[in-house]
This record gives C-alpha cells, sequence and structure tokens, in this order.
C-alpha cells in the first residue's frame, strides 16, 4: 500500500524538525500511540492503539529514524505487530520551507500489511492509514497553534 | 470464526442501555457489521449491549412536516413503510436495496449510520434527504443535522457514550423528487459508488438540490458544486452533464482493485447524471 | 425397465432437502476434541522460534504441536511426477505437517493448538508466539524463474520446477510460423481461481488404541487414494488399520482431490492424544489453504494460411505451482492442458512449452476441467482473435478448420500432434446447432442497429474438445502418474435379489446415487428401490481411485457394468440349472431368464435365492452373488461442443452484461439429462464466473487480499442469465455405456466465449484490443474503451 | 448465560456463552446440523433459518439475541412429513446438487414467496442475492422457486 501525501505546518522547518525528533511531542500527536519508549537515538518501541469503525487493535513493535539529514529529511520504519496482522512501513519524510515561515512535510513510502489486516481488504486499511494521517497532521496544527499561543 | 468472549447485556430501554455501556463496550443493534468484524477478532470489546429488542426505537412515526424513523427499525420495515413509500420514497427505496433480504431483516437504520461504512448507502441518502439524527445520552437527547454527522472515516458525531435513537426525515415537498442510484463492488455489493439526488423545481428551474455520494471518498457528502451548478437552472441533458463534471471536485477519492482513482471519479459524474436525470 | 436416458428424480435429494445430510463437521465423537491451526501472516519468512507455553497453560488446552514434534514424517507427496525435457526429474520439495525451517506461503501451518472445545482452541492459537524473519517473496511464475527472484525451496534452484516440452519440434513450427500468411499472437495470463466449494472443508482422525485401528473422516473426493497417500506416502501405517470415511461432501471442483496436510495432521495427533481430534476450516483458512486453480502466464502464437487454415501453434506458459506441489498439480498444465492444445483443429504441428514454478501462494491443483479450460481459453481466444484480424466470420473460421467427423468404429480415432488419440468426434454439428439457437444472422443486423443506437453487442464463440474419463493407468503411468487411474465396483445381489452397489467413485454434488443405480436397475430390470449405492467408506468399498476429471460414469460406472455382465452370467448359469435348459437358450430381460419361445422363466429374485441357499443348485458353482470388477479404460474420452455468449457493455461504466448463454454440449450417451444438464449449468457459472467476476489477488508481498466473500466476486444468481442448452450424441466407442463425461465440460468451453464476446463488442465499436485480463471487471473494460 | 428458545416448535432452555451464535447453537447444542456454515461474514447464507418467520443468517446472529424467540430450520420445515412445496420443487427440478446450500437456499426462499407470491425470474434472481450456490449455476434453483410458487398460489 502507498502512503503518500503533504501537509503545510505554521511553523519553521527547525521548530518541526525538532517537534518530529521528541518522543513526548510525537505520542502527544501521533493518533493511537500511546507508549513510545527511547532505546537510542533514533530507536523506540512503540505501542499504540487503532481505533477505527470495525477495527481495534492493539499493535507493538519499533519505530527506527534513519538517513536523518537535518532539518530537511528523514526515513521513518515502523514494524508493528498485532493479533490482527501485521505492518511495516518505510516512509520518507522531506520538510521543505515554503515562505511566510511555512513548512511542507511531504512524505512517501510503502506499507506492507500481513494477515487478517492485508486479508479484509485494502478498502479499510488504506482508509485507516488515510485517516490516522489525517489526525496526525490535524494534533500536528494543534500542537503548533498551542505553541505560537 | 469465533469471536472473544464477551459479557452479552440485553438492555429494556435506552435509557438502560446507557447505563449498562461501558468504555470497552459496543451497542448491538442488527449486528450485521458489527458481528463478523468480531468473529475475525478485529474488534474484541469486553461487552455488547443489546438494544435490539428494544421496541421503542423500531417505530416509523408519521408527523406533521416529518416521517420519524426509530434507530431500530430494519431495512425491511422501512423498505415496506407505506408511509415512506409516500412521502420519502427515495428512503424506502434504497431500504430495500441493502444486502441482502436476510440482512434486511436484520439490519437496522440505526446501527448503519452509527457504524458509517463509507461505502453504505444510507449516509448518502440521508444527507440528500436532510435527515435530522436524534441522539440519546445520560444527559438527554440531541438533535444533529446530517451534515455535521458523517465526520470521516468510520466517524461519526456520535460519542461513545451515546446512541442514536431516531432519524427524521423531512417529507418531500409537492414539487421535489429524489432518487438513489448505485454501481455496486461486485463481490461485496456495497457501493463503488452511490448517489443520491433530491431537487426540487418551480416552473422548471431548480429551486433547490441536494447531491450526496457514498462509496466515493472516506465518508459520504454533499456534491455542493453539483448543487450549486444545477439551481437556477432547468434539468436539460446538456446541463445535467456539465454539473456533473463536478462530482468529486475537492474530494479525495478512494481507490481499491475494483475501481481506481480515476475510474471512481468518472463513475460519480456517471451515476450523478443517471440519478439526476430520472428527477 | 428401462431406466437409462430418463430424467429420474434424485434418490439422494431427500436427505439433504430436509436437513439430514451428513458432511464432516456434523459428525460428533464421544471424546472428541477439537483443533485449530496456527497459520503464517507472512508469505516468506525463517520461523525464529515458537513459544507455546502460554497457550499450553490455558485451560481446556489438551495438547499443542509445532514441526518437530512431528519426527520422521516428512509430509505429504504429489501424485505426480513429471520431468524437465532433458529426462531430468521435476524438483519436489517435502511439504511437511507443520513447518519445520520457513514459511512458504500465508497459510502455511506454523502449530496446531488441541482443546475441549473449539473456542478455547481458537482463544489459546492467539496465545502461541511466533517470531518470524521475514523475508522477500514472489508471487507471479514468470517473476519467479528471473535471475534474483526470492527463493522458495534451496532444492529447486530459479523455482523452476520443471520445464517440460510436448508436441512437434520447436524449429519445424517456429519456420512454419515464419512462413503463415497471418500469425495471431496473444500473451496473456489465466488468472488463478480460488475453487470455494461451499463446505469448508473438515477432517476429524480417530485412532482407537483397542483396535490399533485409524479412522479419517474427511471431506474428500478421492478416500481411497487419501488412503493410499496416507499410509504409503506420509504416516507409513499399514492401510488395513486405516479407514477413511468420507459421507455427504459439499462440494469439490478438484480442491477436495489434493491430500491436504490437515487429514494426516489429524490422523497423527488423534495417535498422540488417544483421543479424535476434528478441525473444520473456516472461510478465510479455505481461501489461504484450499488449492487453488488454473494461474497460468502464456504466450501464444496461431500462424494461418491464407484462407484462414491454421498452419501452426506455438505456446509457451508459465505455470504456478504455488509453494508446495499438490496431488495433481505436476499433471495439471502438463498432461491436462499440452495435450489438448489440437482442440478440435487440424492444425498440422503445435509446440507446447511449460515451465512450472514455485512461488510463494498457496498450492494450485486441479479445478474444475483442470488444465482442459486452459488449453481451451489459449486456442479459442487465438482463433477468435485470428478471424477478427484477418476480417473473417468466427464461427466460419472455425469450420474450416474442424477435424472432419470420426466415429471411433468405423473411421479410425484421430492421432493429434500433442500425444493423444481422439475416440471419436463430430464437431460442426455442435456448432450448426447452436447458431440455429442463438439466430445467429439476426443477431449480427442487431448488433449493427445497436451499435447505431450507442448499445455495444457482442457475441463470442468457443468450440472445445476435452479428455475426459482419466484415465487408462498405462498411459497415465507412462505419463508419471504415482497410482493407476481405474475404478472399481462391486455388484452384491442380497438373497432377495435387492443389490448393494460399492462404487469407489464419489459422490460430492453429482448424483452418482441416482444415476448409477440407473445404471444397475436398467441393466438388471430391477426397480430402482431395489438397488442402492454405497460410497465414500474405505472399509465397505473394496478400492477407488475416487471422482475428478470427470471419470465416474465413463470409469466407475463401466466398472459397475462389468460386475453387472457376472452377475448375469453366473445368475444365468442357475437359472439355467432350475429350469433345466442350457445357458444358450435362455433370454434375459425385465429382471427374469426366459427359455427362448416358451414362457418358462425364472425372476432374478429366485435365482438369487437359490445361490444363498444352494439346496438344488449347479455342482460345480459357488454359492452366492456378489462380483467385483476393476475397469481400467482404453483410452480417455474426449466430450466436445460449442458455447456462444452474448454480452451487453455499458459504454459509459464499461460493465459487462451477460445477456444470454447458449452451450450445445456432446458428452456421449446419456443415462440422466436432468442431471448432465445440471453438470453444465454448475460448470458454466464457474467459467463465466472466471470470465466476469472472480481470480486471487496477491500483493507484492504475497498476501491475498481478496480472500473474503467482501472481495473475492462469487457469481450470484442475478449475476447469470438462464441458460439455453442442448446437445448432440456422439457415444464413446470404448466404453460399455458409451459415455464421456460431463462434469468439467460447462467450465471448460464457456470462458473463452465471454471473453470474446466482449472483445468482438468492442472491436465492432471501434475499439481493436486485442486482450482484456481476466476477470473482466467493469474498470478494465472501460480502460479497454478510453485508453 | 441462559436462553429460552422455540426451535422447530419444541421450547428448550439452554446455558450459553454470550458469544456463541445462534447457528453454533443450533449445530453443536441442539445437533441441528442441518443449518451450514459456509462462511465468516454473513456473506454466503448457508446458515439461513427463520427468526419470528423471517429469513435470517444464523451466524450473524447471538443466541442470546433469539432469546424467547421462535426459530425455524430446515428440519422444521416439513410438516407432519409433508414436505414443503418448496422442498418438493427442488427436487423435481434439480435445484441442488451437493446439498450443502439447499437449506439456507430453502429457508430463504420459504420467506421470500411470503412477501412475493408470484415473483419473476429478475425478482428470483435478486432475491437469491444474499445465497451462494456453487453446484448448479442457479438455473435450476430459479426453475424451482418458479415451480413452487406456481404450486403454492394455486
Amino acid at each position: 500500500m502507498k502512503l503518500n501525501g503533504d501537509h503545510v505546518l505554521k511553523a519553521p522547518r527547525n521548530v518541526v524538525w525538532d517537534m518530529l525528533m521528541n518522543p513526548d511531542q510525537l505520542v502527544k500527536i501521533t493518533p493511537g500511540i500511546s507508549e513510545l519508549n527511547k532505546r537510542d537515538e533514533t530507536n523506540y518501541e512503540a505501542v499504540s492503539e487503532v481505533k477505527i469503525g470495525p477495527v481495534k487493535g492493539k499493535f507493538k513493535g519499533d519505530l527506527e529514524l534513519k538517513d536523518l539529514v537535518k532539518p530537511e529529511s528523514f526515513t521513518l520504519v515502523v514494524t508493528q505487530q498485532s493479533k490482527i496482522g501485521n505492518v511495516k512501513a518505510d516512509v520518507v519524510i522531506h520538510l521543505d520551507e515554503v515562505g511566510n515561515g511555512d513548512t511542507q512535510i511531504t512524505f512517501d513510502g510503502n506499507a506492507q500489511m500481513s494477515g487478517l489486516l492485508a486479508r479484509t481488504g485494502a478498502r479499510v486499511v488504506s482508509g485507516v492509514a488515510n485517516s490516522l494521517t489525517k489526525q496526525f497532521f490535524e494534533a500536528f496544527d494543534k500542537e503548533i497553534e498551542l505553541m505560537n499561543t | 470464526m469465533i469471536p472473544a468472549s464477551f459479557e452479552y447485556k440485553k438492555a429494556n430501554s435506552i435509557q438502560e442501555a446507557l447505563a449498562m455501556l461501558g468504555e470497552d463496550d459496543k451497542i448491538l443493534a442488527g449486528g450485521h457489521s458489527l458481528v463478523p468484524a468480531m468473529k475475525l477478532r478485529l474488534n474484541m470489546p469486553e461487552a455488547l449491549v443489546d438494544i435490539s429488542k428494544i421496541e421503542a426505537i423500531q417505530e416509523i412515526r408519521n408527523n406533521d412536516q416529518t416521517i420519524t424513523i426509530g434507530a431500530g427499525a430494519t431495512h425491511a420495515s422501512i423498505s415496506r413503510n407505506e408511509d415512506l413509500k409516500k412521502h420519502a420514497p427515495m428512503v424506502a427505496e434504497v431500504a430495500g436495496m441493502i444486502g441482502d433480504i436476510q440482512v434486511r431483516n436484520r439490519g437496522t437504520i440505526g446501527g448503519s449510520i452509527a457504524h458509517a461504512d463509507p461505502s453504505a448507502d444510507w449516509p448518502a441518502v440521508l444527507l440528500a434527504a436532510d435527515a435530522k439524527i436524534v441522539i440519546a445520552s445520560a444527559n438527554g437527547n440531541r438533535e444533529v443535522d446530517v451534515d455535521q454527522f458523517f465526520k470521516g472515516f468510520y466517524e461519526t458525531a456520535l460519542n461513545d457514550n451515546e446512541i442514536i435513537t431516531s432519524i427524521k426525515i423531512p417529507k418531500s415537498a409537492a414539487n421535489a423528487n429524489s432518487c438513489y442510484m448505485k454501481f455496486v463492488q461486485p463481490a461485496s455489493r456495497f457501493a463503488i459508488v452511490g448517489c443520491a439526488a433530491a431537487i426540487a423545481k418551480d416552473n422548471g428551474t431548480v429551486s433547490a438540490a441536494r447531491i450526496a455520494f457514498t462509496g466515493v471518498s472516506d465518508s459520504a457528502y454533499r456534491a455542493k458544486e453539483i448543487e450549486n451548478a444545477l439551481k437556477g437552472g432547468d434539468l436539460s441533458a446538456d446541463h445535467i452533464e456539465t454539473a456533473c463534471a463536478g462530482a468529486t471536485a475537492g474530494v479525495d477519492v478512494m481507490s481499491d482493485h475494483f475501481a481506481s482513482e480515476k475510474y471512481r471519479a468518472h463513475l460519480a459524474c456517471v451515476y450523478a447524471k443517471r440519478a439526476i436525470s430520472r428527477l | 425397465m428401462s431406466f437409462i436416458g430418463k430424467s429420474v428424480k434424485r434418490i439422494e435429494d431427500k436427505r439433504f432437502l430436509t436437513g439430514k445430510g451428513k458432511y464432516t463437521d456434523d459428525i460428533k465423537l464421544v471424546g472428541m476434541t477439537h483443533a485449530h491451526i496456527v497459520r503464517s501472516p507472512y508469505a516468506h519468512a525463517k520461523v525464529l522460534s515458537i513459544d507455546t507455553a502460554a497457550a499450553k497453560a490455558h485451560d481446556g488446552v489438551v495438547a499443542v504441536f509445532v514441526g518437530s514434534d512431528i519426527e520422521g514424517i516428512v509430509g505429504v507427496p504429489t501424485g505426480w511426477q513429471v520431468n524437465f525435457k532433458n529426462g531430468d526429474t521435476m524438483k519436489e520439495p517435502a511439504h511437511p505437517l507443520l513447518v519445520r525451517d520457513n514459511v512458504r506461503h500465508v497459510g502455511d501451518a506454523v502449530a496446531v493448538v488441541i482443546a475441549e472445545t473449539k473456542e478455547i482452541a481458537r482463544d489459546a492459537a492467539d496465545l502461541v508466539e511466533v517470531d518470524y524473519d521475514v523475508m522477500d517473496a514472489v508471487t507471479d511464475p514468470k517473476k519467479a524463474t528471473a535471475p534474483g527472484a526470492p527463493q522458495v525451496h534451496p532444492d529447486a534452484p530459479n523455482n523452476i520446477c520443471f520445464d517440460w516440452e510436448l508436441g512437434n519440434p520447436v524449429e519445424e513450427v517456429d519456420a512454419a510460423l515464419a512462413s503463415a500468411h497471418h500469425v495471431t499472437t496473444l500473451e496473456f495470463i489465466n488468472q488463478r481461481m480460488i475453487p470455494n466449494a461451499m463446505e469448508p472443508r473438515s477432517a476429524i482422525g480417530h485412532y482407537d488404541d483397542a483396535l490399533d485401528k485409524y479412522t479419517l473422516y474427511t471431506s474428500t473426493q478421492n478416500p481411497h487414494l487419501i488412503r493410499l497417500l496416507l499410509c504409503a506416502f506420509v504416516l507409513g501405517i499399514p492401510e488395513h488399520k486405516v479407514r477413511i470415511v468420507s459421507h455427504d461432501v459439499g462440494g469439490g471442483f478438484g480442491s477436495k482431490i489434493f491430500h491436504y496436510t490437515e487429514e494426516a495432521l489429524m490422523v497423527w495427533v488423534s495417535k498422540q492424544i488417544n483421543r479424535p481430534v476434528k478441525w473444520t476450516s473456516d472461510r478465510s483458512e479455505a481461501f489461504m489453504t484450499d488449492a487453488h486453480g488454473r494461474d497460468h502466464v502464456t504466450t501464444a502464437n496461431m500462424g494461418f494460411d491464407k484462407d484462414g487454415k491454421i498452419v501452426a501453434l506455438k505456446s509457451d506458459t508459465f505455470a504456478n505451482m504455488g509453494a508446495y506441489l499438490a496431488t495433481f498439480a505436476p499433471a495439471v498444465p502438463t498432461y491436462l492442458h499440452g495435450t489438448l492444445l489440437q482442440g478440435l483443429y487440424t492444425t498440422p504441428l503445435i509446440n507446447v512449452n511449460v515451465v512450472a514454478a514455485f512461488t510463494h501462494t498457496n498450492s494450485v491443483d486441479a479445478y474444475r476441467g483442470a488444465g482442459r479450460p486452459e488449453a481451451t481459453y489459449l486456442l479459442e481466444r487465438l482463433i477468435d482473435l485470428g478471424a477478427l484480424e484477418m476480417d473473417m466470420d468466427p464461427a466460419e473460421l472455425r469450420k474450416k478448420n474442424f477435424i472432419p467427423a470420426f466415429d471411433g468404429i468405423e473411421q479410425p480415432g484421430y492421432q493429434t500432434q500433442v500425444a493423444l488419440q481422439y475416440d471419436s468426434g463430430d464437431y460442426q454439428p455442435v456448432l450448426d446447432k447452436a447458431l440455429e439457437m442463438v439466430g445467429y444472422e439476426d443477431f449480427r443486423a442487431e448488433q449493427k442497429k445497436s451499435l447505431e443506437n450507442g448499445k455495444l453487442l457482442g457475441i463470442g464463440f468457443s468450440t472445445y474438445v476435452e479428455a475426459c474419463g482419466i484415465a487408462p493407468s498405462a498411459v497415465v503411468g507412462a505419463l508419471g502418474a504415482r497410482a493407476g487411474l481405474f475404478e472399481s465396483a462391486q455388484v452384491r445381489v442380497q438373497p432377495t435379489g435387492k443389490v448393494s452397489v460399492y462404487t469407489g467413485s464419489h459422490s460430492h454434488g453429482q448424483g452418482h446415487e441416482t444415476t448409477f443405480v440407473q445404471v444397475v436397475a436398467d441393466k438388471l430390470g430391477i426397480p430402482m428401490e431395489d438397488v442402492d449405492l454405497i460410497h465414500g467408506d474405505s472399509d465397505a468399498v473394496a478400492f477407488g481411485m475416487g471422482t475428478y476429471g470427470s471419470r465416474s460414469l465413463a470409469v466407475g460406472g463401466s466398472a459397475i457394468v462389468k460386475s453387472i455382465e457376472k452377475v448375469l452370467e453366473k445368475g444365468a448359469k442357475i437359472a439355467a440349472h432350475k429350469l433345466e435348459a442350457s445357458v444358450d437358450d435362455l433370454d434375459y430381460a425385465e429382471g427374469k431368464w426366459t427359455v427362448k419361445g416358451t414362457d418358462r422363466s425364472i425372476a432374478f429374485g429366485d435365482v438369487s435365492l437359490t445361490a444363498y441357499v444352494p439346496h438344488d443348485y449347479p455342482a460345480d458353482l459357488e454359492p452366492g452373488l456378489d462380483f467385483s470388477s476393476f475397469y481400467d479404460p482404453a483410452n480417455f474420452t474426449y466430450p466436445f461442443g460449442c458455447h456462444i455468449a452474448i454480452v451487453e457493455i455499458d459504454k459509459e461504466t464499461g460493465k459487462v452484461k451477460l445477456k444470454r448463454f447458449i452451450a450445445v454440449d456432446d458428452v456421449g450417451n446419456v443415462i440422466n439429462p436432468m442431471i448432465v444438464d445440471g453438470q453444465i449449468h454448475g460448470g458454466l457459472a464457474q467459467g463465466i464466473g472466471q470470465a466476469l467476476l472472480e481470480g486471487a489477488i496477491y500483493d507484492e508481498g504475497g498476501q491475498l487480499i481478496n480472500g473474503s466473500y467482501m472481495d473475492y466476486t462469487m457469481p450470484r444468481a442475478d449475476d447469470l442469465p438462464s441458460f439455453e442448452i442442448d446437445r448432440t450424441v456422439t457415444p464413446c466407442p470404448h466404453n460399455p455405456l458409451g459415455v464421456k463425461g460431463a462434469g468439467e465440460a460447462g467450465c471448460i468451453g464457456s470462458t473463452p466465449a465471454v471473453v470474446n464476446a466482449v472483445i468482438d463488442a468492442l472491436w465492432k465499436a471501434g475499439h481493436k484490443v486485442k486482450d482484456i485480463q481476466m476477470p473482466m471487471t467493469s474498470e478494465r473494460v472501460w480502460n479497454a474503451m478510453n485508453n | 448465560m441462559e436462553i429460552t428458545v422455540k426451535v422447530n416448535g419444541k421450547q428448550v432452555t439452554r446455558e450459553v456463552e454470550g458469544r456463541t451464535t445462534l447457528s453454533t447453537f443450533l449445530r453443536e447444542d441442539l445437533s441441528l446440523t442441518g443449518t451450514h456454515i459456509g462462511c465468516d461474514t454473513s456473506g454466503c447464507g448457508a446458515c439461513t433459518v427463520h427468526v419470528d418467520g423471517k429469513a435470517v443468517k444464523s451466524c450473524t446472529l447471538l443466541a442470546g439475541q433469539v432469546d424467547g424467540c421462535e426459530v425455524k430450520t430446515i428440519e422444521g420445515l416439513a410438516e407432519n412429513g409433508k414436505m414443503h412445496p418448496l422442498q418438493d420443487s427442488f427436487k423435481e427440478k434439480h435445484g441442488l446438487q451437493c446439498g450443502f446450500c439447499t437449506p439456507g437456499m430453502i429457508m430463504l426462499v420459504s420467506d421470500f414467496l411470503e412477501t412475493n407470491p408470484s415473483p419473476s425470474e429478475d425478482e428470483i434472481r435478486h432475491a437469491l442475492e444474499g445465497n451462494f450456490c456453487r453446484c448448479t449455476g442457479y438455473h435450476n434453483i430459479v426453475a424451482a422457486i418458479k415451480d413452487a410458487a406456481e404450486t403454492m398460489s394455486a
């Protein structure tokens, strides 16, 4: 499954970068993530709960930040396991300055599902992914707003 | 296929159901979306609160300006209701198009819209019909305009501690017509594209239009661009064709192995045209 | 009393209509436990560790087993061996009951949990923790053989199972194609089908330690074959210690031929726990693990001379075997496909090349028609496309190329370029009859007119010949079959003249309990109520090879006829003794022996009573009236037919509506027309389903992404029209009933007819596309009109 | 929990788990194995029975939901040994082969014919939307239903 899109955040690039590198912030803005335990600078253990429509599952796994080019780009590698199936996603994230001190996040990657998640139809799963992305950026916007006020 | 263990709680009234409803519980109405998901263990609630025996929410009442459909009314009973056939024929018609006979015998309108499957028929029809959703909670009842109800992918304005009790459908005016047409996903028979159109005319000119889609995006939506293009014009084939070009304007169109984004967007135009042309 | 040729209503129906059918999952045994199998969510991964401690500790769990617990058992075998064209033996990697090292497809079995109830087994299965190292997967048979593709088995380099060739030398065929007036070339995929028998598979293993005997209740098409494989190849248990029971089976379509790992596993587990154990598949498991069908990637060329005569045919196919070889898998793309590429045409030069490849997908086996639908699809798409490209009429082009009629008696059988010799055939009448039924000329006029009105109509043809009644043991033995393909039958006449017939054929919807009884009652001249058919129990039936390849009546029925002949021969001796006449002076008719030219006679029941109460009896004759026979056919049988589809395409959406379907089939003599028609109907629906609706979809990671009825499009009643069917009768010259087989014909002929109809509609509207990938979904057809 | 259900005219009381589906209750607790399980997700219709006279998919209904209801299964369709006209017609018109989908088909159609006693072929085909048959291609099922409808309305 392809994962791609973009979103403009009302914050300078280095602020966005720092937020993305800060586990406490990430837990706040990432939908469903309940725990993010730092193993080292770029590796985390993540526990999340996804609850959308017919799907509700508790996921556990790794989150790794790779190929860090501060403050421009990095690759996010997420592997998550659950009883309803597993997900492995590789997403390249770019941060671009787009004027007015705003930053555009562009992401492009692939998620490979297995087990029941893969079998129950791409429609539900891609919908979940879109929905989570939307929620993520909404929360990100909100967090930036809070920071700005 | 065996669901994980859960507690089954039967509610005799909405008040009782609300009181029973715990944080990790689910409401069981017809069960036709929930039970299969539980059998696949995509969902493992602690308990189910069964509201399917509450007769008070199964009635379909003919009021002055509206028909009030109890949330527990089955698709089958809606499709056969004479008041709806007369005053809101699109609603009765679509009820007979959902699922199959067995599903219609058990599935309820309340369960369907609470579930908010992005390809279900009801959301588009209720949007076009300008319905109101009546919701109960421990704090009393509230009424939500359908335009504010469907929020996103399986997401509605309904909170976890609330239950839909009825849906109010305004009676169709003498100068208005409506219909729903869908292009089905051949396996599930859910909509790849479903278009509900409700149009009022004054002397051949469109005075009001509500055009809504399901299946196209991650949530049912109103195609405002079509509505605006239609208003003030006639329903000539050319005019309809031009108006329907805006079926997916500003919308993220879904894609799956039955219909790519491009094809789905094309179907949305075609089905808008077909639905509107019937009016 | 004459029953042959009559549409006798089915004897078996009553139990099905009243809910008294007995399918495997309906069986409950005292002390029975329940199994749930833990399956891989990955297509290709190394199993690093399996932790079963929590599952074992769960209340109500009896045992948990993993691959390393099953020592000394290699796994389930395939039933055929096909060699490389250079003579090397095919690669045959082990198919273990539970994986030992790597998982090789989604659904591969990793562990089995046994518990007191199925609910507990299911719950405990969630507690089995498996640690996987996930690897890349390959699902396409052509890509699997490319350099650098992920490897399925270490002992099958480049994932090649075999590379096989048949027919005329490729140089000759290439030369003929090079000098042909026109060559039609088609690259296409014959997509992977999921059989979807409505009854999910089920197996109950029961080891009885007092008798040291094993019983396996299983939903199979061939109980004796399962016993043979289970005993000789898998568990090494002597056959007299094993009983296989297969009562009612809810459809097979080839998917219940395979000797599945679950069957052997339940037998093995039952011995370990000394209790019966039941496993029943749920639909998700069925999608993942019931043997799939088809899955060929093919490039084919058909050369024509300027008159439209076919001068040569060449095909190159990559056949997907899946991760492990199923029971018939190697035979399907080779001996059931390559050998059929003569079709019913006089093509003088044919070369067939098949590369069978392992992939990280579920096993592929026989699916209704098995190989023959793929062959027919290849030929019939090419000839129809050839007609379009050369601007010739598709019906005329076929007539031009038909093999002239031959009955196999006066005229010899037809020797093909691809090994087989057809028994009898008369091909033009089926086409003529179908053309008449469809009203061909009127249709072409209507098609033209409706195009002017903006409607897209199309007509598609398919004329086919297939090979049924598999098969002569010597022939298939030479071709690599590891068993004979004869059939056995016992006709046991009871003292009162009532008859119990035991057949090694297996009925799972085909109506043997009626058709076979019709044959017996007819031949013996007794009422049908006096005859019962027993099948599906290896302790009751002496032997059998089972039901597939449209073989039951042609082979199993012939074995019954042989036994009846023996009964009548012995009966005549008893009758002659009682009537004090010579055997030669007796006639047998209407259930009695009569001395020619007199009214002296003795009824069948009196003779049978005498056989069991032999007080006044021929001196040198054994008592009893009970005969077994084994029938090994002399040749395959070759049914043929013509199918025509008429479709209408919605121009705006690409949606195809099948408006009419005409089928004229020749399946030789017909015992029960009602049942034969029913077999044709069912086959048509599956063939049409392949053209328009069905097909497995694996993603690049090897996940089956349409593994449920929400996503895999099964044909429903409103997807299909009522069928218009008829038949011609060209008897089989080499079996006593003259029958050819009807179970697969509908499925073999129909698919290309529908695809050809869509292509015809598009060409007539100016869209000159050569192919639309099946299933022809609305979007694919729309794309073909709009690219 | 304890439920009391009238099944094929006979009152039964049983203790069941919350997660027990009606189909499991019928097959396992009452040994009424004529109701078949063909899928997991109410897709195939093989498990169709009547609850209070209406056709439902028993694999998607919980046993708890039918507490106090009347359930009719294929085993209870023939009355006093006399087959229902649909049972007769399915035999007469060869509307079944392997028999696995048959009980569900018949239970569905016996409800359908109550609401539409003389359906057209299109209506029949549409009514069968929730029931798969893999054997017959539906041709003879449709013929059987037409035949039964005529008998029943005669």
